[in-house]
């Protein structure tokens, strides 16, 4: 069953990206400092995006896939398009993962505003010490009241 | 060599290099190296959108993660510092 | 031979020797010497050559309409450089 | 229908194609055998302008040539060209800024450039 | 110790999931197949010949995009410009502010730079109306417009940027209306049809059984989408606006920024 070539590359695909999905967790969970969490965000969530793209992805018959656009187009190009549909991989995962992406990027970038001024209030970005700090200042706030 | 098992092997090579990539950018302590690793992590992963056959994810997804991503990064470190520290 | 499997049987031997060419070029990235500046040079010139890459595999692929990929990537590989020869050379990036 | 034009173009790109992959090749290997930074950017030229730009005008000759792409091949040799001249630029200036922010603020010791 | 659980915990799930997947959890991969829906949408998105059920945009990603999944981009633009005015907020008074004036790189990349700005410029322009025939559409022309004022906001500087025209409150204008545009183009069926009297629907593209109005489909004898070259062009430029305003606002250097905390630790 592995053998055969497109298994063999199926599992290799497989096992890679779940690889890099599981080293990207790793580092959102256990790094303590948090522009290495950013960077860890952003990969897991292309790492995911690959998947989707993936699902999305065919073995055509016919040759290679093509990409979902039609090029062929004119006013009356019937047959041509059963041809094209034959051959083209899926849209839909690739119009989610488009819109995925421009969402990831948002959210990146206000996460990176607040870990700016994390670093702005509190004079670093570890979050063992900032973990520390927030503990002072909250027996001080205790023993002002 | 028919083409479509091209494409296969091509899958398969860039997403085996990424995880190297990967790797080195979740280890490293040097967070602007760290950056860097992840640019070429997103440069493969846009080399696997092609093969993969979405030409628009690639062209906002190199946009958005050659490009952006770095900036920000590079902007945060060069305010917070460029080293994790290291046994805590 | 005509002209379509002509082209078609070079760009097929192309593809290996250029995925070997990148495979030298990452494995570049994981040895020492690692300093920030080496991996912009290893980083932009396996980005370069796989935008001509992109090309070639377009017309061996039959897919045409995929070639602003390649610009676009060369495009983002000159902000890297520029946004790390900043890093290295000013106090603040803008 | 392939004429005599577009053998001849097709060589002519597949001559230069060639360059661009024995470039790449011989690039890659010199990013591992050159010891000094400054050298390596000797590397970084020959992979981005005989890798990238030399290859990528042989592409766009191909494709002129491949009556077999239909209209659109004159998108991809356009496409190709453009790509060459943003890169003939941008490689350049890009590696410039680079060698003259690390030789500026010495981000890298000098280094015996005698074992190259 | 703690990092050894955690990594521990990883590998099991990475594990899991794997096997899962092995399993055929998300069927068989790479798919043999298309899916029903998948055909159905790339059938329809382009086809003269059925004029009522159509969106007339060859480029099937962009018809799912703006056309059969629009609210959901509508929805994806409003948590995209959410997230910047976040940004911005918190920087709400000195976003305005001039800074210092910013470093420089050298004179041949600034010469390059300055070549290559038309040029990215062209190639944006390009993606962002050839939308609905090759790949790319709003967001990638947006998102491609978007190097040519990061690149000069490294290179020249800050305050070069602002002083040479683009300037926060333009960005602001431009990017604000565009968002209106894209309202107005997602509405403008349903105002036509409320003022002739007929049936229209939101971010209605073609005329459908019953709802007859629609966007020319063709520009000239090039199939033009519809609505979709609209949204496109007015989302190239809101993305575009968006990054410039963006990173104008995060590229402030740091003793000004700090100004947004003043007194913040007496309780302001």
């Amino acid at each position: 069953m592995v053998g055969d070539p497109k298994t063999l590359v199926a599992l290799i695909v497989l096992f890679s990206l779940y690889a890099n999905l599981g080293a990207s967790m790793y580092g959102v969970i256990a790094r303590k400092n948090l522009v290495k969490k950013l960077i860890c965000l952003t990969m897991l969530g292309d790492t995911v995006n690959v998947f989707a793209i993936l699902v999305g992805y065919r073995l055509s018959r016919g040759g290679t896939p093509v990409p979902p656009v039609f090029t062929e187009w004119s006013k009356a190009s019937e047959k041509l398009l059963a041809n094209f549909v034959s051959r083209s991989v899926d849209p839909l995962p690739q119009a989610l993962v488009l819109t995925a992406i421009v969402i990831n990027l948002a959210v990146t970038i206000f996460l990176a505003t607040l870990i700016l001024y994390t670093h702005r209030h509190f004079g670093t970005v570890e979050m063992d010490r900032v973990s520390e700090m927030k503990k002072g200042e909250l027996v001080d706030e205790v023993e002002v009241s | 060599m028919d083409a479509a098992t091209l494409c296969l092997a091509m899958i398969g090579f860039a997403s085996l290099l990424s995880v190297f990539a990967t790797i080195m950018a979740v280890l490293d302590r040097d967070l602007l190296r760290a950056a860097l690793f992840s640019a070429l992590q997103s440069t493969l992963y846009a080399f696997l959108f092609y093969v993969l056959m979405a030409p628009d994810i690639v062209l906002v997804y190199v946009a958005v993660a050659v490009g952006i991503y770095p900036l920000l990064i590079v902007l945060l470190i060069k305010k917070v510092g460029r080293f994790e520290e290291v046994g805590r | 031979m005509d002209l379509e499997s002509w082209v078609t049987t070079f760009l097929s031997y192309a593809i290996p020797l250029y995925l070997l060419a990148f495979a030298i070029y990452v494995a570049r990235m994981f040895r020492e010497p690692r300093r920030v500046p080496d991996l912009v040079l290893v980083v932009d010139a396996l980005s370069y050559d796989l935008a001509a890459f992109l090309v070639i595999l377009s017309i061996l692929l039959r897919t045409p309409i995929t070639i602003p990929c390649a610009i676009a990537l060369v495009l983002w590989i000159y902000a890297l450089d520029i946004y790390v020869a900043k890093y290295l050379e000013s106090k603040e990036l803008g | 229908m392939a004429t005599m034009l577009s053998w001849i173009l097709v060589v002519l790109g597949q001559v230069l194609v060639a360059i661009g992959i024995a470039c790449d090749l011989i690039a890659a290997i010199l990013m591992h055998r050159l010891r000094s930074f400054y050298l390596r950017i000797h590397a970084l030229t020959v992979g981005s302008i005989g890798g990238a730009v030399v290859p990528l005008i042989g592409a766009a000759l191909i494709a002129a040539g491949s009556d077999f792409l239909g209209t659109y091949r004159w998108y991809v040799a356009g496409g190709a060209v453009v790509t060459a001249a943003i890169t003939f630029i941008m490689a350049g200036a890009g590696t410039h800024a680079i060698a003259r922010a690390v030789l500026r603020t010495r981000a890298v010791e000098e280094e015996p450039s005698s074992g190259a | 110790m703690r990092n050894v659980v955690v990594a521990l915990a990883v590998v099991f799930t990475v594990l899991l999931l794997a096997y899962a997947t092995y399993l055929g959890a998300l069927g068989p991969i790479p798919p043999n197949d298309l899916r029903e829906l998948a055909k159905a949408l790339l059938e329809r998105s382009y086809r003269p010949w059925n004029p009522f059920n159509t969106s007339m945009c060859p480029e099937a990603v962009t018809a799912v995009v703006w056309d059969f999944r629009g609210l959901d981009t509508v929805f994806e633009t409003v948590v995209f410009y959410g997230a910047i005015v976040a940004t911005l907020a918190l920087y709400r008074t000195t976003s305005r502010s001039l800074g210092l004036v910013g470093e420089r790189l050298s004179l041949i990349v600034r010469y390059a730079t300055l070549v290559s700005v038309p040029m990215i410029l062209i190639v944006a322009a390009a993606t962002a109306l050839h939308g609905q025939l090759t790949p790319g559409g709003g967001f990638q022309g947006g998102a491609i417009a978007a190097v040519a004022p990061v690149v000069a906001l490294v290179v020249f500087g800050r305050r070069k940027l602002l002083d040479l025209g683009v300037t926060y409150v333009k960005a602001l204008i431009v990017r604000n209306l565009a968002l209106v545009a894209i309202a107005l183009t997602a509405l403008g069926p349903l105002i036509a049809g409320i003022v002739l009297g007929i049936d229209a629907y939101v971010l209605q593209n073609q005329g459908k059984v019953g709802a007859p109005l629609s966007y020319p489909p063709w520009i000239l004898d090039v199939p033009s989408g519809g609505s979709v070259i609209l949204f496109n062009i007015f989302e190239a430029l809101a993305v575009a606006a968006g990054f410039t305003l963006v990173f104008l606002t995060l590229a402030l250097d740091e003793e000004t920024a700090r100004r947004e905390l003043v007194g913040e630790d007496r309780g302001w």
